[in-house]
């Protein structure tokens, strides 16, 4: 019974992180830009929520609306007005990683001054399990966790499928020169590929804050877990991503089963060392080795 | 003169909570200090941010020893204390904790001292209650993997046994650990009768949070870690036990009733063991140096400790306290429940 | 005249990616002190044949052999050190380094910090200034190559390949892209590097260049070996114009 | 009015600090191919790169029918029916040749319907295509790349098409093969071209008028016939 | 106050010799490690272990942590010879976490969280370096050889090899370098240097413990190397004066609010990370490169 709880647990957890991947791995597989400040958008997004939700009584749809928009205005302005103009200048992969990581720390701190450092959680009967057999409890959070999970993917994968944005996005990945002698604007599609990468930490964002709770801190690890998962899953890859999530969110579970919990993070991280010594594609990618 | 002590606390990341905690204490006791004119100048804090950590706590030290050249720090966290000890002894700089209440703290060497009673002491005071008066003897301890929380483990693992109390299962969690609905699954499945939780700022809140969404519905327990508005504000927490030292915030003696009376209406919460504590600190340099200027003596951290051993006990917040020799004190303790604001449920005799 | 000694064998090579055949039965062999261009439509495996030999690629068939002994499977930078030069059709120069760098990095093998190498410091300098001459790049030896213009690139190139002593040279399309003028220039460096001994094969399509520098033809389309022979005979023959040269005027 | 589709006037362009084209004018007619040719570096390139906006000018001025352009960009210039098949192949390496066509056409607003017809055209045009047309770019050899390259900027049917050395890589056979058929699309729909080349040889027999540049500076303006003797030619080199 | 400096100038000092090993590796043979305080951490802990245990002679420590940092690098140069770029990169954060987890974990040896208490001074030969400005002088000529090293390997035909790797590996390969042993040599070389590092910490902080070791530590070291300029011999160095230097000089900022001094000195410092990255990509010491 532990162990289908653990792998219950991971499901719902895995689910969340899936999603969050799915983002980070949109915006760096299209933009190359290795994104830090995705934990922050997800921060962002949580703290929003909260403060509409729980302290301003705010109705919940528009409480999740509003979190959509700021954090999709948060990612579309960082992709303007800071990588934009970095880009412009040299762009080179790590330059962009200082500057995103300096973003990380200021969202941060600024959540902290603003919302204050300690813990919050939204208060939500979404969160309470119920004993759905003996010994195995459930809570409703982790079912809509799962549906929105896939609905999500789905609806990405339809979109991207239907409106060529999708090979856009591939094209922007290869090369931006080219694809504005093709006559579009790689501004635009990055634009797009940071509003949808965003957009799509609102849920977890949103779950997390009922279930697991909020700290100013929690971007950092959001962040990790992305990256992780956007390897083990293949860069470019957004199906190799999600599935990574959901991986990881298992393993991470599932350690606890013969394990001390403080190796969970590790196991993750070894799977993650694994693949790429054993298996650099990831699950689905293509092989990167020069 | 003026004077000017240091305190090292953390004032962002992921523990600034406490942080905040501390220095509403000790800003009080400064003005109360500075308005009973103790002193013969003003006295003054600097403050350092630690983050918690144990680097950025011994550049702080450094930088308070070397260009504040305080003779006195207000040390915080097991951790930051551990890491300062070794400035603080080798300058010959008084470092006081009130916050960390990692047994080691202890043997940090004679410039550390500490105003807050250990962690072991805690544990002594909790354990019988449970298992006695509460008839729960079936414990799971969930400790953070730090010296606190494997220092507490330790004291529950020595004494539950002659209680005819058994630690059942003892679940480490790493310090940054955020999900705990694995760890609720293996404590359901170990059926404890009560749940220890030793960890401390945000993640205890997300612990017992998380606890009991996941169905551990079982009594909970902690230490003086949960002495703090997040948790009191937490409805999760409701109900859980947690040790501190005694204090009477009822209590007649003047000290005690004005910290009481002013603390919740500058900060707008109410008193706790840390505030208390750190309070405290800065009252016992007020005593202490304001005893060495009237011998004539400067305010170094060698007079200071020479003082203390002098005098040896002090009238602060929650009554006279002594110090042992090595540096630390022993109070009388009492339960908390958690009920919107801690209410004291039992109080324990000082060993 | 007799036949020169052949250097490199290759024997019934063949390489399939997937279902694509590249090379397929491939003989051929390459002699030595001679120009053999390796023509053919896009596509046909001459850039694949190339990796083969280089080891930068692994055949699924067939042997190779350098001076009798069989190379396949051995290292790409193992090749190189038996005598192996090649260059590449999309250069793949040091970007970030200087031209002088480019080209002195070259005759160093070192591995280890502290191996010494073979000549002086000011030895090997001096011959990375004459090579530097020959190409005309001595101008931009402090420029980094990325900043070099297309002709200089290729020239670059050129230059990279003269400081290995390697014995046999394979150049792929080192000509394409060049202007008229400097076509010259360039049949007049490889002529001169093959009187100096240097076993050359040239992947080119322009057909002047080829004209004018070959000493022998092979002619490759998917992946096979159509024909192998004198130029004459080669640029004579009416079916593979129909399929490569076109009409000639 | 004159016979100029667009035209160019002291256009200066540079990299950094350094000016690579100074003062240079030209037309480009309607129904022309125009062959630009002149030494590595001259800075042909340079000039179709900033006439598609992808290497912003220091002066000067371009218009396309007698329209003054402000900021020529590439998307605009697409949609002015202007198509560049750069030096570089055109081609992303991970997309297939399909993802390539359907993503040219997305960018140059082709309706949905259109679609497959105009890449059955292309293919009529370019008949190899067909052979690797599922394969992704970054597989295929240089001469196939190019191919894709070029059929790509014909999918948005262009009025005017901007070469950058096309024969790079193609076998000389494949080369003519492409010329003659572009050659008689430009007739048919009175296309545009410029046409940037080394192989002259080749490139003269579809020309009707030639460019020399040098330096960086257009230096004569002359007929094909002119320039056919080898002489001639080299003396602008 | 003199103390006090002598006190930052020892760890700029320490800081800057982990810099420029990183540099040595990101710069010029293009291997992103997120891992290198894992090996700042395993000198620091084989320092203290020994000092501990055995004898507080620098002259024994130095070796031992090289000679395990340098074994250890295998880890790293393992990936490094399978994957490129943002591949490496996740694999060395992959490493780091694991290291992080097995330092706070082997408590027999690292101490665990708690870490190590009262690590013995350092010496030479028995001459103990308890002063700290005989200590910033040990620090400072070990960070001379070590930059007077770096830069002459790098000018060497060593270093030439490993930018040609960078810029190309098929193509180096094509010119017959052995590219998997110049990889594992320079990851070796950056690793024991960077173990050098770690013994001077242990040594001069007396006190460590996991906190100093985790991928903040190497997220930080490796901002320290593109804000000072990459591939540069003093970017690296300017870096970590710069961003060690910068939380302390921002302590000195006198209107910030009591309670917000920790959050508004953090802002301040992400803010300058990213202000300099848009308006010097190139890092401070970097070469203005054309607009390519
Ligand atoms: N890595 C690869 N994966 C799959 N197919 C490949 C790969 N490399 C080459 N090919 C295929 O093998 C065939 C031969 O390619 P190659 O590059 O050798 O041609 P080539 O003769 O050099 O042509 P070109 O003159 O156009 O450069 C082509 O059909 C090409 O698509
Ligand atoms: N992105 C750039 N940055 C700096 N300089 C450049 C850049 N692109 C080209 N140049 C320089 O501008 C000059 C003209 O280059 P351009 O590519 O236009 O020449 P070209 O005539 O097309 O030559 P080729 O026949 O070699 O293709 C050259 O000297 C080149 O070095
Ligand atoms: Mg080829
Ligand atoms: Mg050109």
């Amino acid at each position: 019974m532990l162990l289908l709880q653990l792998i219950i647990n991971g499901i719902q957890v895995g689910a969340l992180y899936g999603l969050t991947a799915v983002g980070f791995s949109l915006i760096f597989g299209a933009t190359k830009i290795f994104h830090f400040a995705h934990g922050a958008s997800f921060a962002i997004s949580a703290y929003i929520f909260y403060y509409l939700y729980a302290v301003l009584l705010v109705w919940w749809p528009i409480s999740i609306l509003a979190s959509c928009f700021v954090v999709v205005a948060f990612g579309v302005a960082l992709d303007r007005y800071v990588y934009g103009p970095i880009q412009s200048t040299d762009g080179s992969f790590f330059t962009i990683f200082v500057g995103s990581f300096g973003v990380a720390v200021v969202v941060q701190n600024l959540i902290g001054t603003v919302f204050g450092r300690g813990f919050i959680s939204v208060p939500s009967a979404l969160s309470k399990s119920v004993e759905l057999a003996p010994g195995l409890y459930v809570a409703p959070a982790a079912g809509i966790a799962v549906v929105t999970a896939v609905a999500c993917f789905v609806g990405l994968q339809l979109f991207l499928g239907r409106t060529n944005i999708g090979i856009a996005l591939r094209a922007l990945s290869e090369s931006s020169a080219l694809v504005r002698t093709f006559g579009l604007n790689p501004k635009a599609i990055s634009t797009c590929a940071f509003a949808l990468g965003s957009l799509l930490v609102v849920p977890a964002a949103v779950l997390t804050s009922m279930t697991s709770g909020l700290n100013a801190a929690i971007g950092g690890r959001v962040m990790l877990i992305s990256v992780a998962a956007t390897i083990v899953g293949g860069v470019g890859s957004l199906r190799g991503a999600a599935c990574a999530g959901l991986l990881l969110g298992i393993a991470e579970n599932l350690a606890l089963w013969r394990f001390d919990p403080q190796w969970s993070e590790a196991v993750m991280f070894l799977i993650l060392f694994a693949f790429i010594v054993l298996r650099p594609s990831g699950f689905f990618g293509r092989v990167a080795t020069s | 003169q003026d004077l000017r002590i240091g305190a090292i606390f953390p004032l962002s990341g992921a523990n600034a909570d406490y942080g905040d905690l501390y220095m509403g204490a000790t800003e009080l006791a400064v003005s109360h200090l500075n308005d009973a004119k103790v002193l013969g100048g003003k006295l003054s804090i600097a403050y350092e941010d630690s983050q918690a950590l144990p680097q950025q706590g011994v550049i702080a030290m450094n930088k308070l020893v070397n260009v504040e050249k305080v003779a006195y720090v207000l040390s915080a966290f097991t951790g930051v204390s551990k890491a300062i000890s070794t400035t603080a002894a080798r300058s010959h700089t008084v470092a006081v904790n009130g916050g960390g209440v990692g047994p080691d703290l202890a043997e940090l060497g004679e410039y550390f001292w500490n105003v807050i009673p250990l962690a072991n002491f805690e544990v002594r005071a909790m354990a019988p209650y449970l298992v006695q008066k509460r008839g729960l003897k079936r414990f799971v301890l969930v400790y953070v993997d730090d010296p606190l929380g494997q220092s507490i483990k330790r004291e529950l693992e020595s004494s539950l046994a002659p209680l005819g109390g058994a630690l059942a299962e003892a679940l480490s969690v790493p310090s940054n650990a955020q999900q705990f609905s694995g760890i609720a699954a293996r404590v359901r499945d170990a059926k404890p009768d009560v749940v220890y939780i030793a960890s401390f700022g945000a993640q205890q809140s997300q612990i017992v949070k998380q606890l009991r969404d996941n169905g551990v519905t079982q009594q909970l327990a902690s230490y003086s870690g949960f002495a703090i508005p997040a948790i009191a504000s937490l409805p999760e927490a409701k109900g859980a036990l947690f040790t501190t030292q005694r204090i009477d915030w009822n209590s007649g003696d003047p000290v005690t009733k004005r910290f009481t009376r002013e603390y919740q209406t500058r900060t707008n919460r109410a008193p706790t063991a840390y505030a208390a504590n750190y309070y405290n600190a800065v009252l016992l340099f007020g005593a202490l140096a304001s005893a060495l200027q009237k011998a004539g003596l400067p305010v170094t951290g060698e007079n200071l400790l020479a003082k203390r051993r002098e005098i040896g006990t002090f009238d602060l917040v929650g009554g006279r306290v002594t110090f042992e020799k090595d540096g630390t004190i022993r109070s009388a303790m009492q339960i908390n429940e958690v009920d919107g604001e801690p209410a004291v449920v039992e109080i324990v005799a000082t060993p | 005249m007799t036949e020169p000694m052949t250097l490199l064998e290759i024997a019934n090579l063949t390489k399939s990616f997937g279902g694509v055949k590249a090379v397929e039965d491939v003989s051929l062999h390459l002699r030595e002190g001679i120009i053999t261009t390796l023509v053919g439509p896009n596509g046909a495996g001459k850039t694949t044949l190339f990796n083969l030999i280089t080891g930068h690629l692994r055949p699924t068939g067939g042997d190779i052999r350098w001076q009798g002994q069989s190379i396949v499977g051995t290292s790409p930078w193992k090749i190189a050190r038996l005598g192996v030069a090649r260059t590449f059709q999309d250069l793949r120069l040091f970007s970030h380094m200087t031209v002088f760098e480019n080209v002195l990095t070259v005759m160093e093998k070192s591995a280890w910090f502290w191996q010494s190498e073979a000549g002086s410091v000011s030895e090997r300098h001096r011959r990375v200034h004459e090579i530097l001459d020959a190409t005309r790049l001595l101008h931009k030896a402090d420029v980094r190559a990325n900043d070099l213009a297309y002709a200089e690139r290729k020239f670059l190139s050129m230059a990279r390949i003269m400081a290995t002593n390697a014995k046999m040279w394979l150049l792929d399309e080192p000509a394409s892209g060049l202007d008229p003028r400097s076509y010259d220039r360039f049949v007049a460096l490889l002529r001169s590097e093959v009187r100096r001994g240097i076993t050359i094969c040239i992947i080119e399509h322009n057909l002047e260049i080829v004209v004018s520098i070959s000493d022998r033809i092979s002619f490759l389309d998917q992946g096979r070996l159509l024909a192998d022979g004198e130029p004459e005979e080669i640029l004579g023959n009416p079916e593979l114009s129909s399929i490569y040269f076109g009409e000639r005027s | 009015m004159t016979n100029a589709l667009i035209s160019v006037d002291n256009l200066r362009v540079g990299y950094g600090g350094r000016v690579v084209l100074d003062n240079v004018s030209l037309d480009i007619r309607r129904n022309e191919v125009l062959c630009l040719v002149g030494h590595n570096g001259a800075g042909k390139s340079t000039l179709l790169n900033s006439l598609f906006g992808l290497v912003s000018r220091q002066g000067g001025e371009i218009s396309i029918d007698g329209q003054r352009l402000n900021h020529p960009e590439p998307k605009k210039m697409a949609a002015l029916g202007i198509g560049l098949v750069p030096e570089d192949r055109g081609i992303f390496p991970g997309l297939t040749v399909d993802e390539i066509f359907r993503l040219a056409m997305w960018a140059t607003d082709v309706p949905q319907r259109e679609q497959s017809e105009r890449i059955e055209w292309v293919m009529s045009i370019l008949p190899r295509i067909k052979t690797f047309y599922d394969r992704r770019a970054g597989t295929l050899s240089g001469g196939q790349q190019q191919m894709v390259s070029i059929a790509r900027a014909l999918l948005s049917r262009p009025r005017c098409l901007l070469m950058d050395e096309p024969s790079i890589g193609l076998a000389p056979k494949l080369f003519q093969d492409l010329l003659q058929p572009i050659r008689q699309l430009q007739q048919q729909l009175a296309l545009s071209i410029l046409l940037v080349e080394q192989n002259v040889k080749e490139a003269f027999k579809v020309s009707d008028r030639v460019l020399v540049m040098r330096s960086g500076a257009i230096i004569h303006e002359t007929s094909p016939d002119e320039l056919a003797d080898n002489k001639v030619l080299m003396q602008f080199y | 106050m003199i103390a006090y400096l002598v006190n930052l100038a020892t760890l700029v000092c320490i800081n800057a010799i982990l810099a420029v090993t990183l540099n040595f590796i990101m710069g010029y043979a293009g291997i992103f490690s997120l891992a290198h305080a894992v090996f700042f951490g395993v000198g620091a802990y084989v320092a203290a272990f020994i000092a501990l245990q055995w004898t507080d002679s620098l002259l024994l420590q130095l070796p031992a942590a090289m000679l395990v940092a340098g074994l250890i690098s295998v880890a790293l140069a393992l990936p490094a010879l399978r994957v490129r770029g943002d591949y490496f990169v996740a694999a060395s954060l992959g490493f780091q976490v694991l290291a992080a987890t097995v330092f706070s974990e082997w408590k027999s040896v690292t101490g665990g969280i708690g870490g190590l208490v009262g690590i013995p001074p350092a010496s030479i030969g028995g001459h103990a370096f308890t002063d700290p400005v005989e200590f910033l002088a040990l620090a400072g000529v070990t960070l001379v050889l070590v930059v007077v090293l770096t830069a002459t390997i790098v000018r060497s035909s060593f270093g030439r090899s490993l930018k040609a790797i960078r810029d190309s590996e098929s193509a180096a390969l094509a010119f017959g370098k052995n590219v998997a042993l110049i990889k594992t040599l320079s990851v070796f070389y950056s690793t024991a240097i960077c173990a050098v590092a770690g013994v001077l910490y242990a040594d001069y902080l007396s006190f460590i413990n996991v906190e100093s070791f985790t991928i903040d530590a190497s997220t930080l070291f490796m901002a320290m190397v593109i804000v000072g300029g990459i591939g540069t011999v003093w970017g690296p160095v300017v870096g970590a004066v710069l961003l060690t230097l910068l939380p302390a000089a921002l302590t000195y900022l006198p209107f910030l609010p009591r309670t917000e001094i920790g959050s508004v000195q953090q802002m301040i410092y992400g803010l300058a990370m990213v202000l300099l990255m848009i308006f010097k990509p190139d890092g401070l010491m970097g070469i203005k490169r054309g607009e390519a």
